[in-house]
């Protein structure tokens, strides 16, 4: 039940030189690439189907309507939705958090009560919840980052102590884009249901690599990217439970979401629809569901088990260089596909710019996590983060830019 | 990797391996911090002006990439003892290096940041401690 | 200076059989076609350049983001904004009001303020306002709608009356989506200017078809689709003066939209980055490029000419038809490229569903403008719109479709 | 234009010009009204039971399309004398015949709608009315 090596033809861009050398892309953690099945989808689309959805009764308007809606649907299948009511189609991760915090959250907290995060979220699952609070005169908590370089994870401990019946919501991480911690989501779901608090998790960096069904999770929002996971740019999605989204106030106001207007008021239509004001990114939500299709025809167990696979041998090699700082998990915890590390010799920009003249394309910087990089005392990390057409000899290149970058600074 | 040492000159790894004028003079009362939020590299500039205004005293603070620490350490070895007008003179004569790749005969070390015009991303890196000073330079004296 | 005929041939999804005959696409007021160029730049961007903007100093991120950048300086250039930090990039119309209406709104709006807005606003730009007022106790007033059928257009004596110093801000559209009337935007401008009023352009319908220069028009904000202007789903565009957006606290929070975060709090990068949290939609903002240069291409003096012409050629066509109300403005008035009208034997939809069968796409319902359509006693009107393909064929083809189910329904 | 004779049969376009039981009769005190947000249809139903619970009195009022018109009219000659779990069985037939096009032999007048299934978009039309009906059979009578 492995991925193919073939399967790596079906993505135009990853067949290009870069400075004259093969292209190793190992940036996935802030935007895969697409299968030809995915641009193919949007572009067909746009050559026969191109219409406005939901007000139409001309045969286009019904076809666009039928592929935006079929969309949803296979979004529920994707993650195991009860309905495909409960999927909202929003730009991406970091507007479903923000919809979460300006609708369920300005509704129903109050002073006293606690947004509990942790210390290892990404500014968009993080930022928003300091807003809310602010704004509420809640108060924000998080669960801390404990243990040394390669131990890194949740105090559970900590957790323990700070989920009291003031919580009213904890927001986290399915896995850490700077760690590659992967937290037991359904663990802390039910950790946080038996206090009575809602959970929203961020699968931003898991939705991709690891099967997720939420309702095996019990979890009451979940908020992804499309383009995170194969899928397009400027699509993501909200799940909500249903009563949860339908007892909801709107978010964005205008038309599609409105039953009734007069010029001194207006009524909602019921969830998703109350949440998706104006016309929606009709074409990247029908290529979406083309990588959702993708996606489960490789087949999600063998997408994990390879990702996984890949971060545990850079994780391994990359350990034996001098100098280096490698961050995450313990081995034998789970460790998501990603792999984040810092030389003292080398700063992670330099880093970067000499990986790019060998053809890899990597990431260096804060990763959207200055507070935890601050507290690690680390200025930025390089990040190599892996998806389903990495291959073990791409680890082994990396492996060896590295090596040469160390040579040329230590010289 | 012809590229790459076209960009990482000797004068700009010796000045990252040993920066010049790094800490906090104790005569200090100008402070300016520049930030790049794109990558978390920051720099803390610390100035005193003589009485003519010209720079007596500087030192820096702060971390990054190779380049902006070299172009920070070798700033300030350059603008001690100039005026406002003066390190704006440098810092424009700076900008047109690393934006073309092209360096005036008379220019010598600067010349070493040419390579950084084939790395556009990297600009706002060699720049970031210029613009802390010009900023300290232009602020009131504190304590 | 005409459009030539040729340019169908750049738009796939024209050459296609509806029920056995050639489309007629008359629904361009709720999105317009595509053309190959502008499809072509997304598929593009996706098989080369596809990596994410900002953080990156890869070769592909660098391309990506030279790509996105370039696409607000095009942007800029289209509407003749003074510099590029005044474009803000967004889903769309509906989301660019919104955007306004939270973050400029709720920081300068109190009890006593007045928002000014008309009686023909889509919902999009109407609701939001509604919603506004709500949150801060301003006043919303309308401009009325006056003249009878084929005579409407704004009460300009009310307006002066209604434009008094308690007027923070006059939200208008340019032109009607119902009626095809179109204001004359910087004259409305200039009114409330003269009252210290700020001014919000809804341009979601004259973006593709009249010339535009915000600077020329003088107005604060104008808020546009990228999908109603031959450009992609899932992009549009805010503008706003840029003293006027730098002094905005931000609308969504989350990562690419801070200088610095602590666990205590954020501070924020100015526009437009303040305004764009989380990971932009990349691939559409380029195709939105791509449909700038097709229409800059085309000439947008000719494309208006021709528009204008098709709909006064429609309007006299289709009123000679027995009981039929035309709505909109008085011939010798400007219209703009659509047709709205009503037949006392056959209602919108029926309509709309038989000319389906003659392969002519036309809409009908409410066209979100409810209130504005009880105000007239029609609960549905039938619209034609037209756009840079549409031929004086096809006109004849619609009024030939009309007068068919006029005999069906009288019969 | 075979399609649109199977959609616009003659029962509807009868029912579509000289609606019956159209008007809000004196004695209701049940109503429900059904909105289709998406194209401004919308369709008031007033019901008046006997002790039995059998709607002895049926009206509407409204506006829509012909499909809309013609299925409310049609129905408030069917769901006369009847209950409220008769009227659903009935409903059922009826959405069976809209959605899938077939008809069982028994039923007559209702067949007529047979032709909405080829135009899915056009089903709420149809069912516009019908919701209306059972959603006042629901409701607790009023004044
Ligand atoms: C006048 C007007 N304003 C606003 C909108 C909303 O645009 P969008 O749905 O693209 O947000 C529309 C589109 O229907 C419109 O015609
Ligand atoms: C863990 C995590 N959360 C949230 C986000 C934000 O996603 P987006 O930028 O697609 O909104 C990211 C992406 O960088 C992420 O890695």
């Amino acid at each position: 039940m492995s991925l193919s090596p073939d399967l790596r033809l079906d993505f135009p861009a990853l067949d290009q030189l870069v400075g004259g050398k093969p292209l190793v892309y190992l940036d996935n953690g802030a935007t895969t690439h697409k299968p030809r099945s995915v641009i193919t989808a949007m572009s067909r689309f746009y050559e026969r189907d191109n219409s406005n959805v939901h007000r139409g009764l001309h045969a286009l308007s019904m076809r666009a309507t039928d592929g935006f809606e079929g969309a949803r649907a296979r979004a529920a299948r994707f993650i195991n939705a009860a309905h495909a009511a409960e999927i909202v189609f929003t730009r991406g991760t970091t507007e479903s958090v923000n919809l979460v915090a300006h609708s369920w959250g300005n509704a129903n907290l109050r002073a006293g009560d606690v947004i509990l995060t942790t210390e290892m979220e990404h500014h968009s699952n993080l930022v928003p919840w300091q807003e809310l609070a602010r704004r509420t005169g809640a108060t924000l908590r998080y669960v801390p980052v404990i243990g040394s370089d390669g131990e890194h994870g949740l105090d559970l401990d900590a957790l323990e102590r700070l989920l009291t019946p003031q919580v009213k919501l904890f927001a986290f991480t399915h896995l850490s884009n700077t760690l590659g911690v992967l937290n037991d989501a359904a663990a802390l779901c039910a950790k946080a249901r038996a206090v009575g608090a809602l959970t929203l998790i961020d699968a931003a960096q898991s939705i991709g690599h690891e099967p997720i069904d939420v309702q095996a999770l019990g979890c009451d929002f979940l908020a992804f990217s499309g383009h995170k996971m194969a899928g397009p740019t400027g699509i993501g999605v909200l799940y909500g439970k249903r009563a949860l989204l339908d007892a909801m106030p709107p978010y964005q106001t205008g038309g599609g979401m409105v039953v009734s207007v007069t010029y001194e008021g207006a009524t909602w239509k019921p969830s998703p629809e109350r949440f998706e004001a104006g016309t929606p990114n009709i074409a990247d939500a029908i290529g979406l569901s083309a990588a959702f299709d993708y996606l489960d025809a490789l087949g999600r167990p063998a997408i994990s088990a390879h990702d996984h696979a890949l971060a545990q041998h850079a994780c391994t090699a990359l350990s034996e260089l001098p100098g280096i700082r490698v961050l995450g998990p313990k081995s034998g915890q789970p460790r998501g596909g990603l792999v984040s590390f810092a030389f003292a010799e080398a700063h992670a920009h330099d880093v970067v710019t000499f990986a790019d003249q060998d053809g890899i394309a990597l990431r260096g910087g804060h990763h959207c996590n200055q507070p935890l990089m601050r507290k690690f005392g680390l200025p930025s990390t390089t990040r190599a983060s892996f998806y389903v057409y990495n291959t073990e000899a791409e680890i082994e290149l990396l492996v060896k830019s590295m090596r040469r970058i160390l040579k040329f600074f230590a010289g | 990797m012809s590229d790459l040492s076209d960009l990482y000159q000797s004068v700009i790894l010796d000045h990252n391996k040993r920066p010049r004028n790094r800490g906090k003079p104790p005569t200090a009362n100008r402070v300016a911090t520049g930030d790049n939020p794109s990558c978390g590299d920051n720099c803390t500039v610390y100035l005193h002006l003589d009485p003519s205004g010209r720079i007596d005293t500087i030192g820096f603070e702060g971390s990054g990439c190779a380049i902006s620490q070299a172009s920070t350490s070798l700033m300030t070895t350059l603008v001690k003892g100039k005026t406002l007008v003066e390190a704006e003179a440098l810092f424009n004569d700076f900008k047109s290096i690393v934006t073309t790749g092209q360096a005036p005969e008379e220019i010598s070390d600067l010349a070493a940041f040419a390579g950084v015009h084939a790395f556009p991303a990297r600009i706002k890196c060699a720049t970031l401690g210029w613009h802390a000073t010009l900023e300290a330079l232009k602020q009131p004296p504190s304590a």
